[in-house]
């Protein structure tokens, strides 16, 4: 284990962001998300939740896939070039690594979204531990210990310095390059740091949510409950929850056209939106309601079902504190779990 | 896109059928001349032109927008033109707060008679936005290339 | 990242991501109906775009108009070209019928499952049940199993349409389908109409009264209120729901089960279907 | 908060409404949603508190296409919103029995900038205090009451209703603020200080449509970003162009009848201050055509469908 003191932080970014990007979360007109490291960059690791989770830079929210251009009649097609250049991520939550493997599940496996891997091959994760977990948070009931994250290279924030600890060969490799900046440390306050963190997180009021009505076999038991149209009716229909969760991933696929041809691009989708099973001949799930339930559906039952009972949602608490309505995904959690009793 | 001497801007004008439009085509017919850049679209009254419409037209690439009807009281259908101004009006109000250059937007009243006011018209107006340069604030980088 | 990257078999060379088409040439436009066509789809080279099984589908798509997906018609023992029945009903597809021979497209596929015509269909007698454009993914699999004749028991196949002039690829129906031994070809209309002397009523009823023995899979396609009817119908004939399938569509956008729009259940439509068996569409939730 | 749960039991046992529409209480005192009741059990749910910010004239749209009356709190602000719907025709008010609610002014849980929030007390009618006492996971704080405040209850319009059929609760003063110095400050900035501020504020973006979907006076039943029969519909977030291009035409969409209640801002998931355009608007709509406040009235014309002859020309004001 290395630790490096806070004040040397700068130095740090800068020796990372030295041949790569370096991603970490920056705060602009009062809000903190995650964004390109530059010299004047107001770095803000002290803010739990980014607004936006750190998907945004493996899966962004829009990218082009393509250009067609029209020569004579003739189409001709370029692909975007994929990510070739190495990346890193700095100050990324426990939650939202565990979102990466939720993420993983659905883009590498067969087929392959290639955009998407070569960007997770590029990228290196540098996670960073929860010093002060908030009243949203129920990571640990998604089996996330945010004292100890997963990543590449695990840090913690213990006072004024930051411990520094490499997991993977990706990690060492990362570690190596920045010498002497980093010095050796004792695991003494890391592991006095687990043990005040993880009693915090006994005392949050959500960390103790029971997923026993939920998982594979949900999917049939669930579907039909009348809890649903009471749970939906101050929906407003928007996307703000699917757009700050770190593991909705639907997509749409339109096009832009421009003076030199045709841009095809690919950008974030919410299944809370109406048009977003419209066809030319009908919409095959006309209500809010029954767009309300897909989505807690997919994240508790579906999804599980298909991935050997892993769910999609990893307890971050970001549709917790951002709901318009105060709609969120631990009401209807708690709501399923009175209704048995 | 590199500003050089010879640049020159893009500028859309969206012209009244029953004045403005009849106005280019006697300034045509007058051999009154006006820059080549100037994008004419005929719409059956000024009030038929959106908001959405002037803005989408600098997104993919103007660099100038202007709005031509009938002078106030002289609508075709009676009334168009005045609620063209109140929108207009506002519009521009809201563009300046965003802080894109003034010279950008305008609307001229010019009626079927006036080829020479048109010409003017859009002569002074292409000036002004040729020494604003290319617009980018309202520009969408994926059509300059 | 090569690994994710897939080599076209028949474009040597050509590395695509699998949101990234093909270029296709239409090679030839018939229109079946006022309004269903059938585009006939080349590489630029000539040839196939790429191979597929019957019953699975690609997405078609005109740049900056959109993209679908559509049932590949064709039968894959057709080396020379694949075909797509298309009818006007949108955006996409009112742009695709204003195309002509020559023009050009963008293909990628082929996407989805496709009907077990080499495991539970082979030596079966089959009966395919088809009401209006739902005969285009049913004449993949009916000129597969045509092909390979010898694979397959008896062939009836129930179609119907609004008019006769609604009737796809009737040219070949009468042409190749009804003059091969063992196929019996079934054709009705909704109404009554000059120089229509076959049969007259819907395919429900048209079904019952030619009163099937259940010795045979059915394959099932059409509008949904079609396959609602027919499917009791059969099921009154006694046929299990194991014995039926048919096809489910919604809306997509990837093709590969990711995008999230035809979602249902635990399913992607477009990644485990098309094609499902009854008994399967049962076990989802109703959202279809 | 006890006087709104009695007076509602009471009518929906006399049968004189069908449902009641109010706040539910939350896992947390600050979550509190919109919801209907339908029985007088349910109510035991009910809750009015400091962080009932939520408008609920919009559900109101809903609740006209079902059987029978719905029971409404509108707070002063909301009625506003709710007579701009009615002079639109979007709501019965054959079918709304309208309960004006007191306001003291209400809480934004963003705005109390402490970790780890567990219970905020003192945000309980009636005993609202001058100071919130804010218990967290890291030990308690306090915080001025107005400190907390939502922004549109610095400007308030006002504490008094414009419809109802009857009325509960007091309300208390809460303005302190100018309703448009923020929009006379960037007034004043350069061109080039305007567009660097709006483009930082509106680079967070994320196009959740949070800000339209809760507008009261975006009713559309398609909204225009929605169609995909224009080029409208494009959700990509690539250029900051396409964000300004939204809020732009959806505050022009509802000049005029933008009543300035603020529901933009405040759930807003990035903290973008979207009232800003809308006040521009009005505060140009009060300059130019005269004092103009939508929602308070039916009859006076919308200053965007009239016009006088001699109105101000396009461009007015620049050098």
């Amino acid at each position: 284990m290395y630790k490096i003191s806070k004040e040397n932080l700068n130095a740090l970014y800068a020796a990372i962001a030295g041949g790569n990007d370096l991603f970490l979360p920056v705060k602009n007109a009062g809000q903190t998300n995650f964004g390109l490291w530059t010299e004047s960059a107001d770095v803000d690791i002290d803010t739990l939740k980014t607004v936006k989770s750190a998907k945004d830079i493996f899966f962004p929210q829009s990218e082009s896939l393509y250009q067609v251009r029209r020569q004579d009649g003739k189409l001709e097609i370029q692909g975007e070039a994929l990510r070739e250049k190495p990346f890193v991520v700095f100050g990324i939550r426990g939650c939202d690594v565990k979102g990466m493997e939720v993420l993983d599940k659905v883009f590498l496996s067969d087929p392959v979204d290639g955009y998407y891997a070569a960007r997770r091959q590029m990228g290196t994760i540098v996670s960073l531990a929860c010093g002060r977990p908030e009243t949203s948070c129920f990571c640990k009931v998604f089996g996330v210990d945010c004292a100890e994250p997963a990543g590449d290279v695990v840090t913690w924030l213990v006072g004024d310095t930051l411990y520094w600890e490499a997991k993977t060969k990706k990690g060492e490799a990362l570690t190596e390059k920045l010498g002497n900046l980093l010095e050796k440390a004792d695991t003494a306050d890391v592991e006095k740091e687990k043990e005040k963190i993880h009693a915090i997180v006994e005392r949050l009021p959500y960390s103790n949510l029971s997923l026993e009505k939920w998982g594979a076999a949900a999917a049939d038991q669930n579907f039909d409950s009348p809890l649903w149209e009471q749970l939906y009716s101050p929906c407003l229909a928007c996307g703000t929850c699917t757009f700050v969760c770190p593991t909705c991933q639907c997509y749409d696929i339109k096009d832009y056209t421009t003076s030199s041809g045709v841009q095809r691009y690919r950008c974030w989708d919410s299944c809370m939106y109406s048009d977003f099973t419209m066809m030319a001949h009908g919409n095959n799930r006309t209500s809010q309601m029954q767009r309300f339930r897909q989505r807690f559906m997919h994240k508790l039952a579906y999804f599980p079902a298909n991935n050997n009972g892993m769910f999609s949602c990893v307890g971050c608490g970001r549709c917790v504190d951002k709901c318009p309505s105060h709609l969120n995904i631990v009401k209807v959690i708690k709501a399923f779990e009175k209704e048995g009793q | 896109m590199p500003v050089t001497e010879n640049w020159k801007p893009t500028i859309v004008a969206f012209c009244c059928n029953w004045c403005s439009y009849a106005g280019a085509d006697l300034a045509g017919s007058s051999r009154l001349a006006y820059p080549a850049d100037v994008k004419i679209i005929k719409v059956p009254c000024s009030c038929r032109v959106n908001p959405m419409f002037i803005l989408r037209a600098f997104e993919k690439g103007a660099d100038g927008v202007i709005l031509c009807g009938c002078h106030p009281g002289d609508c075709h259908y009676s009334t168009g033109n005045y609620y063209a101004r109140r929108r207009m009006t506002l519009l521009f109000s809201m563009l300046d707060y965003l802080g894109v250059e003034e010279g950008r937007t305008r609307v001229e009243w010019v009626s079927a008679a006036e080829g020479v006011k048109f010409s003017e018209t859009m002569n002074s107006f292409v000036e002004k936005v040729r020494a604003l340069g290319p617009n980018v604030r309202l520009g969408d980088l994926r059509c300059k290339n | 990242m090569a690994e994710a990257m897939h080599e076209c078999k028949y474009n040597p060379g050509f590395m695509r991501d699998t949101l990234i088409p093909q270029v296709g040439i239409i090679t030839d436009i018939r229109t079946e109906t006022p309004d269903v066509k059938t585009f006939r789809v080349e590489a630029p080279n000539g040839g196939k775009l790429f191979e597929h099984m019957p019953g699975q589908c690609a997405m078609v798509c005109a740049p900056g108009v959109g993209e679908a997906m559509f049932s590949i018609t064709s039968s894959p023992t057709n080396k020379l070209y694949q075909e797509f029945s298309i009818k006007r009903c949108g955006v996409l597809t009112e742009y695709l019928h204003s195309l002509k021979a020559g023009d050009e497209i963008l293909v990628r596929g082929p996407y989805g499952n496709n009907f077990p015509v080499e495991t539970e269909l082979k030596g079966q007698n089959l009966l395919f049940i088809a009401g209006g454009i739902a005969l285009a993914p049913l004449r993949s699999v009916i000129n597969y199993c045509l092909d390979n004749r010898e694979n397959y028991g008896q062939i009836d196949i129930v179609y119907g349409s609004r008019s006769a002039d609604d009737l796809v690829q009737r040219k070949e129906i009468e042409e190749v389908w009804s003059k091969i031994p063992g196929v019996n070809v079934h054709l009705t209309i909704d109404r009554p109409q000059d120089g229509w002397d076959d049969h007259v009523g819907f395919v429900p009823s048209y079904l019952q009264e030619l009163a099937f023995d259940t010795n045979r899979t059915a394959i099932l396609c059409g509008p949904p209120i079609m396959i609602k009817f027919c499917l009791q119908g059969l099921k009154e004939m006694g046929f299990a729901m194991e014995q039926v399938y048919t096809t489910l569509e919604l809306r997509m956008k990837c093709g590969v089960g990711k995008c999230g729009r035809c979602n249902i259940g635990t399913k992607y439509v477009c990644k485990d279907g098309p094609v499902f068996r009854f008994d399967q569409v049962d076990a989802l939730p109703n959202e279809y | 908060m006890q006087e709104l749960i009695v007076r509602a039991k009471e009518l929906l046992e006399k049968g004189e409404v069908a449902r009641v529409l109010g706040w539910k209480k939350g896992e947390q005192e600050y979550d509190a949603e919109p919801a209907f009741f339908e029985t007088a059990e349910s109510l035991d749910n009910f809750v009015y508190n400091g962080f009932c910010g939520a408008n609920l004239s919009k559900y109101m749209i809903e609740a006209g296409k079902k059987e029978g009356k719905t029971l409404v709190f509108l707070k002063p602000c909301d009625s506003y919103s709710y007579n701009q719907l009615l002079r639109e025709h979007r709501v019965d008010r054959e079918k709304a029995y309208i309960i004006g609610v007191g306001c003291k002014g209400k809480l934004a849980i963003s705005k109390i900038p402490f970790d780890g929030i567990l219970k905020v007390s003192g945000a309980q009618y009636p005993d609202a205090q001058e100071i919130l006492t804010v218990e967290t996971l890291y030990g308690t704080e306090t915080i001025p009451y107005k400190d907390a405040m939502l922004e549109r209850c610095h400007v308030c319009k006002g504490k008094d209703h414009v419809v109802y059929d009857e009325l509960l609760g007091e309300s208390a003063d809460t303005v302190d603020a100018d309703r448009f110095a923020e929009v006379e400050r960037i007034e004043k900035m350069s061109p080039e200080e305007k567009f660097a501020y709006f483009q930082s504020e509106l680079s967070k973006c994320i196009r959740c449509n949070a800000c339209r979907n809760v507008c009261p006076a975006c009713s559309c039943r398609k909204c225009v970003f929605d169609s995909t029969a224009f080029d409208s519909e494009q959700k990509a977030n690539t250029t900051s162009f396409e964000e300004k291009m939204f809020h732009i035409i959806r505050a022009f969409h509802v000049a005029g009848r933008c009543t300035d209640c603020g529901e933009c801002s405040r759930v807003c998931p990035q903290g973008i201050p979207l009232h800003l355009f809308n006040r521009k608007f009005i505060k140009d709509i009060n300059a130019l055509y005269g004092e103009y406040q939508a929602g308070s009235d039916l009859e006076c014309p919308a200053p965007l469908t009239s016009f006088t002859t001699t109105d101000a020309e396009p461009g007015v004001g620049r050098g």
